[in-house]
This record gives structure tokens, sequence and C-alpha cells, in this order.
């Protein structure tokens, strides 16, 4: 580098040199450019050829997944009471309505679980000593644009980098091989899970939106005073307790619905249809796992332990309903 | 404003807002595109031709309907201020653009405004005028070295493929 | 329109080096050996290089000027006062300005090929090349062959004394083949040795180290002869040296030097190392069709500042670049285009 | 289904018309349900209106897409509309939706396990068509016993058992809720009407002026927002309330290319994909029923 700062003073000092000891005058001269990004020397064949490849390989190393060898290092262990699954990571698609055999009609939100591979494994000794934890991502993104060390993550599993990654706790008999594909067939109609996301973000808000007070009277009196909170403490402590409820952020947390039952899943689209609505907008990131209400655990069991694996035993149909739910290739409901 | 898509899809916000109010941000662009038409290039704030561009294109469009079309010429009579700019319309600009289809603009981002603003800046153009062309950085062609690692690449990958397809 | 004092006093300078090196070089002229380390035979030829170079510019004592004409888009008809066999196109592309300085990579002197820092020797026009420009093939050849120098530099280096190195030639690789190489023939103890990962890695290393160091290529023009003593050692190189001799008008030889490393090329390279910025050795082959001897192939992948890779498309190159490389694959793909 | 329905005495008569009118005192709209003779097997098999059957080339020239195919202009998955739509036709297949308008007069039966027989069935005019995908809907609106009611539908519940076109028409609006402050003759449609045969290759527009009731409205018609042809407004206003509406109207909204949402094209490939699934149902179908479903 010494080199070259040199060559750069040279080429700076302008006024004819009297004696033979240079005394480099220093003139800041922009330096080397270090950084740079992916299409910025490519032609436009060459840039469409890369994406394209990347596309090649994206699919190549999905379809190499599409068939883990379940038995392969980590053997499959039985279903234990206390043991938890690991979760999915799912994209919002919506809401649409779904109707039961008794005609009722609910709404239903569409969730797709979009390439989602155990990337990591971390085992319990090395986590808190109570529980291992697996890192799931969810949706495949641009190599483009992600840094070297952040790709090295990914390739460590051989699966394509990820919008969202989340950590699961699972316990020691349901730990799967980073790399292994998760279907929505993890879940099956009938049982319940809790979804979390972040809500969408309404920016300040004051304590009606925020909090649900009802403010004030619009007329008989008021000045300036309708939507304000009123009073916010006593006399007496003199002082605003802690955690008031005030005007403030509203939205863009992490939050969970707990216990909504699953009504149906599509395993061919990989969607899962879930009872009412989850937080988060369309299109978000959600995490869905096994629900953690004890009371709506039932039936555990009987899930696919550690999970679901599509080249198991199992064959599944097109379309898994809960028992309750009306199929639209069913005549109308007749009460007779 | 635009956003970035992550906002977009979460707010649903298509253009920015600008002037006093959706009927002066019309206004203004309907100044401005009248402008484009007119001289064919024009220079102005950075965000103005963003929004600018999809209402000047659009009107390309409408103009191929043809000025029998009611639609087109209530069209071109809003956005159109000075009255002979119409004929320009139909009768240069139109035929122009008859073999392509979409993409009738150029957009270039020049140095901010050397007022207090600092504002970002643009220049926006009809494809196809008179002036002499703006020099702009090309993208590199496929001879330098790094393109002709990867033509190289490509070939060999074209022909890996093509027997396996064959 | 100045005298031109930048390559002055470039040359004061350089003058200074030179002589202690030429008192080095006779020190070790004078211990020669019966065998030579690798380390002291680059030394004894750069030693014998300088000496050379010092001996063609004291021929001509006297200072001539010559006129240069700048032919290109950005300063046309510039017309630089030159010394002539002394200024370089480099200082005419600082009397320019530093954009010329950075990005030149070659020069193109009435039509010839010409190095940075080879010495004007007569009034004549000049062009420079960059990696960007519309054509850049010549341009990419002389980087490829500087990236093949470079490695053959670090071949020699890199083995301990015990093991004798003789660089054979450093093929003339298209670009669009993937890589670049040089040809070496290993002592005889090495003929088993499998070069592994980590042995490319310290290879590029020391390739990255010599980057660093920012070396300029510098450039001469040698009777066979002279060429004979400095090459005495590897035999490759003398009969390549012959060949290249026979083909000469004058029976003279292009010689390039960077660092202490001294090698038998036409020419043109690139000014200076620094030009490299990505640069891995990726593989080592074998070739079989040479029977008498072991002759390996060692690979590498280089891109100049100027035009680097993002790690994604770098990679996916890098992985190409470990496959056995030929001269012949070359032709081959080429009218495919 | 909260309320419950009172049915009142039944009226024996020698003629199949007369029927028993049931009236709701409860606060909101509830279904009517209409009984005649008692039976409910009456109300069983969907009778086909003739002019289809006799018409069935013109039936097959004339593409109608229904507008609850169309996606809104969003950014959701296009997968959502597509598994939203397989879903649909699948519905489709098994229950027939004709093809109607706003305006147009439609007899619906439903299944109610409150109602006698366990079917109802309703006759009054389709003045507004709202939802999309799976949760369409539309509004029947009739004036019974001088009672205004309205029953909105869900299209695709599996509750729906029927729905028969009486008359196919359009009006010059493609919403009529303004008939609510409209003279209820307009509104009032005939319970025992027979189907009326459609002659025309095209859907009629049928361009009658309503006759309101005087102001106060339930909503301000006059407003530009609304876009209402069927009330010739200068019979009911004062030049301040043509003024006040000039005054919150948006001239230049039009002219905002932007806000423009064209869907010929989604609609061409819609219908293309539609005939395709449906087609496949028809042949398979073939001999259960003789015309095929009418999207």
């Amino acid at each position: 580098m010494a080199a070259v700062l040199s060559r750069r003073v040279l080429c700076a000092a302008r006024w004819p040199l009297v004696t033979d000891s240079p005394v480099p005058t220093l003139l800041l001269v922009r330096g080397k450019k270090t950084a740079t990004w992916w299409d910025e020397h490519l032609s436009e064949e060459n840039k469409d050829f890369m994406k394209h490849m990347a596309r090649v390989e994206y699919d190549a190393m999905t379809a190499s997944k599409l068939n883990p060898l379940k038995d392969e290092p980590w053997p499959i262990k039985p279903w234990a009471p206390g043991s938890s699954r690991v979760g999915l990571i799912a994209v919002k698609l919506g809401m649409v309505p779904l109707w039961t055999k008794s005609g009722e009609k609910h709404a239903v939100t569409m969730l797709q679980v979009q390439d989602c591979h155990v990337i990591k494994y971390t085992p319990k000794e090395e986590y808190n000593n109570k529980c291992a934890l697996l890192t799931v991502g969810g949706k495949n993104v641009s190599p483009f644009h992600k840094s070297e060390e952040v790709m090295e993550f990914y390739s460590e599993a051989g699966v394509p980098p990820k919008q969202k990654i989340s950590k699961f706790k699972v316990s020691d008999n349901a730990i799967l091989k980073p790399g292994t594909p998760l279907y929505a067939a993890h879940f099956r109609p009938g049982q319940y899970v809790d979804v979390t996301a972040k809500t969408i973000g309404k920016g300040f808000q004051g304590v009606m939106k925020r909090w649900g007070y009802s403010g004030q009277p619009a007329s008989h009196g008021q000045t300036k005073t309708h939507r304000r909170p009123g009073a916010i403490a006593a006399g007496n402590p003199a002082r605003v307790f802690p955690g008031t409820k005030m005007p403030g952020l509203l939205g863009n947390v992490y939050r969970t619905s707990y216990a909504l039952k699953v009504w149906r899943i599509n395993t061919t689209k990989n969607i899962i249809y879930v009872k009412g609505s989850v937080p988060g907008h369309t299109n978000c990131l959600v995490k869905v796992t096994d629900t953690t209400l004890a009371v709506r655990q039932q039936g555990f069991e009987n899930l696919p332990f550690p999970t679901f694996f599509a080249d198991g035993d199992e064959e599944l149909p097109e379309d898994l309903y809960d028992e309750e739910v009306f199929q639209f290739s069913e005549p109308s409901v007749n009460y007779s | 404003m635009r956003l970035f898509p992550v906002l977009l899809v979460a707010h649903g916000r298509v253009a920015r807002r600008m002037g006093l109010g959706p009927r002066s941000r019309l206004d203004m662009l309907r100044n401005l595109l009248t402008a484009l038409v007119r001289h064919e290039r024009i220079e102005t704030t950075w965000a103005r031709a963003d929004e600018l561009r999809f209402y000047a294109e659009k009107i390309i469009e409408y103009g191929k309907r043809g000025d029998t079309n009611e639609k087109a010429m209530k069209i071109a009579d809003f956005w159109l201020t000075e009255k002979d700019l119409i004929h320009k319309l139909f009768k240069v600009l139109v035929p122009r653009f008859s073999l392509n289809s979409g993409s009738y603009t150029n957009m270039y981002h020049i140095p901010n405004r050397e007022n207090l603003d600092r504002a970002k800046m643009a220049v926006i153009e009809y494809k196809g005028n008179p002036f002499p062309p703006l020099p702009v950085q090309k993208k590199d062609n496929d001879k330098t070295l790094i393109n002709q690692l990867l033509l190289g690449y490509r070939l060999e990958n074209g022909l890996q493929r093509s027997p396996t397809s064959a | 329109m100045s005298l031109c004092w930048a390559e002055m006093r470039c040359r004061a300078m350089m003058a200074g080096i030179c002589s202690l090196r030429a008192i080095r070089g006779r020190f070790y002229s004078v211990a020669t050996a019966t065998k030579l380390t690798n380390a002291e035979i680059s030394q004894r030829r750069s030693a014998l290089f300088e000496k050379e170079k010092e001996r063609q510019l004291s021929l001509n004592p006297l200072i001539e000027k010559i006129e240069v004409a700048h032919v290109g888009k950005a300063d046309p008809g510039t017309v630089f006062l030159m010394n002539k066999g002394i200024s370089t196109p480099y200082n005419c592309a600082m009397h320019l300005n530093e954009w010329y300085c950075a990005k030149s990579v070659l020069a193109l002197v009435d039509g010839e090929l010409w190095d940075m820092y080879k010495p004007l020797t007569k009034s004549c026009k000049i062009k420079f090349l960059t990696f960007k420009d519309e054509d850049p093939e010549e341009v990419n050849k002389a980087y490829w062959r500087s990236c093949s120098a470079i490695l053959g530099h670090v071949l020699e280096q890199a083995f301990k004394d015990d093991y004798i190195v003789n660089l054979v030639r450093a093929p003339e690789i298209p670009v669009i083949a993937g890589a670049f190489c040089y040809d070496v023939v290993l002592d005889p103890k090495l003929d088993e040795w499998q070069p592994t990962k980590e042995n490319l890695h310290s290879f590029t290393r020391d390739a990255l180290k010599l980057i660093r160091q920012d070396l300029p290529f510098e450039c001469l023009e040698v009777e066979e002869k002279v060429a004979r003593d400095i090459f005495q050692h590897n035999p490759y190189k003398l009969m390549c040296l012959e060949e290249k001799a026979a083909q000469h008008p004058e029976g003279k030889v292009t010689l390039h030097r960077f660092g202490e490393f001294v090698d038998l090329t036409e020419g043109p390279h690139i000014p200076r190392t620094s030009f490299c910025m990505q640069y891995e050795v990726t593989a080592a082959h074998s070739i079989v069709n040479i029977s008498t001897e072991h002759v390996r192939r060692f690979q590498g992948l280089s891109l100049p500042w100027h035009l680097q890779a993002y790690h994604t498309v770098w990679n996916k190159l890098r992985i190409r670049a470990q496959k056995l490389v030929t001269e012949t694959q070359s032709t081959e793909s080429e009218p495919a285009v | 289904m909260s309320a419950v329905s009172a049915a009142f005495g039944t009226n024996m008569a020698v003629c199949r018309r007369s029927m028993l009118l049931i009236r709701y005192r409860t606060g909101f709209l509830m279904p009517a349900r209409f009984l005649s003779d008692g039976e409910p097997a009456k109300f069983q098999p969907p009778v086909k209106p003739v002019f289809k059957d006799e018409l069935v080339p013109a039936q097959l020239q004339r593409r109608f897409l229904s507008p609850e195919f169309i996606p809104n202009r969003c950014r959701k998955d296009p997968l959502y509309f597509k598994i939203e739509r397989n879903d649909m036709v699948k519905r489709r297949k098994i229950f027939d939706i004709p093809e109607f308008y706003v305006g147009s007069i439609l007899a619906v039966t439903m299944s109610d396990p409150h109602a006698n027989g366990k079917l109802h069935r309703f006759v009054g005019i389709c003045i507004q068509r709202s939802g999309r995908g799976l949760g369409a809907t539309f509004v029947l609106r009739n004036v019974i016993e001088g009672q205004g009611v309205e029953m909105r539908y869900d299209m695709y519940s599996p509750r729906m058992h029927d729905i028969q076109v009486l008359k196919l028409e359009k009006r010059l609006d493609n919403n009529l809720m303004y008939l609510r402050d409209a003279l209820p003759e307009y509104s009032t449609v005939d319970v025992n009407m027979k189907p009326v045969m459609l002659l025309d290759y095209e859907v009629p527009v049928n361009s009658i002026q309503v006759q309101m009731k005087p102001r106060p409205w339930s909503k301000r018609w006059e407003q530009h927002r609304f876009n209402i042809k069927g009330i010739n407004f200068e019979k009911y206003l004062l030049e301040k309330h043509i003024k006040r509406a000039k005054k919150s109207a948006k001239p230049w909204e039009e002219f905002d290319m932007l806000k423009e949402y064209d869907t010929t094209k989604i609609e061409q490939e819609l219908l293309q994909e539609l005939d395709r699934k449906l087609d496949k149902s028809k042949n398979q179908e073939i001999g259960k029923k003789t015309a095929g479903p009418n999207v």
C-alpha cells in the first residue's frame, strides 16, 4: 500500500524539484475501491446467466433434499409425553371464508410454507443445558445481496439463503438433520397451533387507538379535550406509575395468536388453513408451532414425529380436511 | 411516496404525495408532461421525473388508440395544457413509437441541484428525440476479462446441457 | 510541453538502488557453488538483469528529446516532450491525469503494443489501453500473462531449498478457458507429492504478498548470449531461448522482471503487480503426454481491481478454474461463440 | 340464525298463487319464507328457466365472467387467487350459479334449519353484488306486505340450493342500493313470478329512472362518487344541494391513469381457464345435466 501511496504522491507533486531529496507533499487522493456489487462489471447476458444459474442451483439444492434419507445419520425417535416438535416458517397469503358441515361460515387464514428448511442444530450443551435448538429458515432469497459470511452459514446446511430464520426449542428426541425440508403436512387438521409474527406498524398513536380509552365528550364545554387520556395519576403518590398507559408507538412488535385450529391442509401447495386471523400484514413471514396451551394439546401423539418426511411411507391426498369442514365437492347442506 | 417493496406491501402506497393535494399533484404533473411533450427532454427533480414517467408512457399508449378515439382525445386534452401539442402527440410521437410497445422514455440521474436545497435531479426524455444523446455509463460488453471468463463458463454449461436436452 | 522532470527524478532514485544491487550481484557471482538454491539462482538472474540494464542505459549518455502525441477520446492531440530512451508511457500518463495512471494497462505506440514501463525510443503516437475498452483482448492477454508470471515467481520461491524447481514455460491460455497456468518440473524427489488444498492456499498467500508489494514489471531486450548467461541453470528456458532468438531478426530476446523474478516472455505485461486484486492458485495437474519428465501444470484465477467480482460470481469462476486447461481446448470453444 | 321466524296461519286456497306472507317484527331483516300448500317437495327440483334451453347456441356464444373471479388490484400472491379459484370451480361443478346482473330478478332457495321443510325460497331484485372470491355475496330486495326485505346471500355457501333467474336484465347502475329510498313499487316483485324468456342475444338494459321518496335519503345519492344515473335528480334537489354535491366532486380522478385498473386481459385468461376446468366437469356429468353451468 505504501508503494501505491508514494506513486500517488508522485502524481500529485507538480512543482519543479530542486533538490534530490524528495519531500513528499501529501495530497489526499481517493484510494482504490474495495467494494463492489454483484453485477457492476457484468454484461447483460452474463447477468442474466448468473441469475439463471442461481435458480438452477436452488432447484438442485431443493430437489436433492426432497428425498433426504431420514435414517441416514440421525435416527428417528418415537414420540414421548412432553416432547416438543420443531415449528415452521410460513408466508401469510390472506384470508378466505370456509364453511363447516353444519353450514356455518368461518374466516380462515392461508399460510403457505415456502422452501422451509432446517438450517442448524444446536445441541443442548451449547445452548442452555435444558433443550436443543433448531434454526429454521423460510423463503429463498437472491444470493447476490448476501455477504460471504452469511452465505457460508447457509452453505453448511446446503440450502439456499433464506429471508427469515428463526429458532425453535425442541426436545432431544425431535431433533432434525440440518438441510431437512419441512412441509405443511407437519401439521394435521384438527390440531391447534400458535402463530407468531410482527404486527402491522401503526406509528405513534393516541390512547384511544392504542389502549381503547373512551376519550371525552365532543361537546358540553370540552376545550381541547376530546381524545386525551384524562388523569394519569393521583395526588397521593404524587407521581406517575411506571407502565401507565400513554400514547406511543403502536404495532410493529412480535405478537402471538394462541391455539388456532388447523381446519385444512393443502399438501401439494403446502398451505395451512388456520382459523381466525394471525398477526402481521399479507405476505409477511410468520412462525407456526404446536400450541403451548396444555388444554389444546390432545392428540399430539398422533402427529408425524419428529416431522413429516416426503419420502416416508405415508401417502397423503392433495387436501386434508378436518371432520367438520364442508368440502366443496360435496352436495349442498340439507337440514332435513 | 414510493417506498421500498417491503414497506409497499405493508402500506399499499403507490404514488408520492406532492403539492397541496391530489388535484395539485396532477396539475403539476400536467404542466411537466406538457413541457416534456413540447421539448422532448426536460430536467426536473428526480421524484417528479419518476412520477411523471408513468404518465408520459401512458399518454403514448392512449395516443396509439388514434385521434378518433374519444377517451384518447379526452385524456390528451386534459394532460396537454397547450393545445397545439395534441396534434404533435398524435402525429409525431405516436408514429415514432408505433413499433415499440412500452418503454418510451429514458430517465437519467444528474448531479444534485446547486441550489440551497441540493435536490436530487434527473433528466427525462422521450426516446428518439432530436437532441444529441446524453453520455451514460454503459454496461460492459462481453469482451472484458470477467465477462470473457463468464462467457467461457456459459458456453461450457451450454455445451453440457445441450446433449442432455437433445 | 515542459521538461520531463519526473522521470529524471525516477532515474536518479533507481540509479541508487541499482548500484546497491550490482554490488550484491557481484558478491553472489563470486560465490557460485556447484549447486545453487532456488533463491540464489533468482537473485543471480536479477543481478545480471540489472547489470545489463545499466549497461544499456549507459550506451547513450546524451538525453535526446522526442515528441509523443496522445491519441484518445478524452485528451486528443496532447503532445508531450519526452526523453528518448528514458521516458515511458507511464510518464506520459502522469502528465495527463490520475485516471490514466491508474487505469492504463498497456500503451499502443504507433500501433505496437508497449509496456507501460518500457522506455520510448522515438517520436510517436501513443494510446492507452484499459480493461474497459471496447475490445480489450490484448489487455486481457497481457493480464493473463502477468498472472502466470506471478504464479511462476511464487512456485520458484515457495519450495524449500532442498528441492530444485525448474520452470518450463507459461503457455498462452486464452482467457475464455477460465484459468492461467504455469508448467513446472519439480525435483524428482517430489514425484509422488500431490499438493493439498492447504498447499495451494499457501501459494495463494505468497502471491497475494507479491501483489501487496506492488512490484513494477520491467522490460529489457538483450542479446542471446546475455540471456544464456541469465538462464544457465534452467535447461528448459535455454531451449526456449534458442527458439526465440532464431525467430528474431537480430537474435535478441525480450526479458521481463518484477521483484527478483526474471522470465523469458514476449510481453507485454501489466505495469504493476498491484493491478491484481483477487488472486487464487486453484489447482495443480500432472500433464501426462510429456513422457520423459513429470511436468505439472499449476493453475490460477485472478481479477484486477478494475473488474472485481462479487463473491458469488467469484466462487463460480474459482470452481471452474480447477479444471485442467489446455491451449487446444480454447480453440475449439471459440468457433462456438 | 338467532331470531325465530314467526309463521302465521296457512290459508289453504284453491289457487296455487295464494300464499302466506310472513312479516318480521324483529329489528333486522330476516329470511322470509313462502309456503305453498305446506309441502316441501314442491321446492325441491331446480326448475330450469325456459329461455335457457331454447337459446342454447346464443347462451354459449355470450361469454360472461362472474365478477368475483377477477382479483383485486393488490399485492397478494397470485397463488392465493388460484387456490381460491380452484375451490370456487369445485363448488360450481356441484352447484350451478347462473349468469345474472344487478337489476335481475332472482329466486333463491337455501336450506334453513328453522324453516318449515328446511328449505326457504326468496324472490327479489338483485340490488348489489359485492365481495370477491369465495366470499362473494349478492343482495336481493323485495317488498312484502308493504315491508321492505333485503337478503344477503353468500354465493358459495353450502346452504345454497338453487339460484333461479326469473328475469335477466341490467340497469343503468351497478348498485341499486338507492331503491331503499325509492317508492316501494320499484322494488316490489311478484313472489310467484314466472320466468321471463330472454329473446335477445344481448342482455337488455332497463333504463328506467325511479321515483324517489322525498328527501332526506339514507345517503346523498346525488354525490358524484355514487355516479347514479337511475334517478332524475332535478326533480328532488334544490340549487344548494346541487352546488354542495359539485363541491365534493373530483373530476380529475378519471384522468389519473394511475387509478385505472384494466382487467380485460385478466378476464380473457380467466375465461379460458374456467372453460377448460368446467368443460371437464361437464363431460363427467353428461347425462345428469342438460345445460352446462354458466360461468
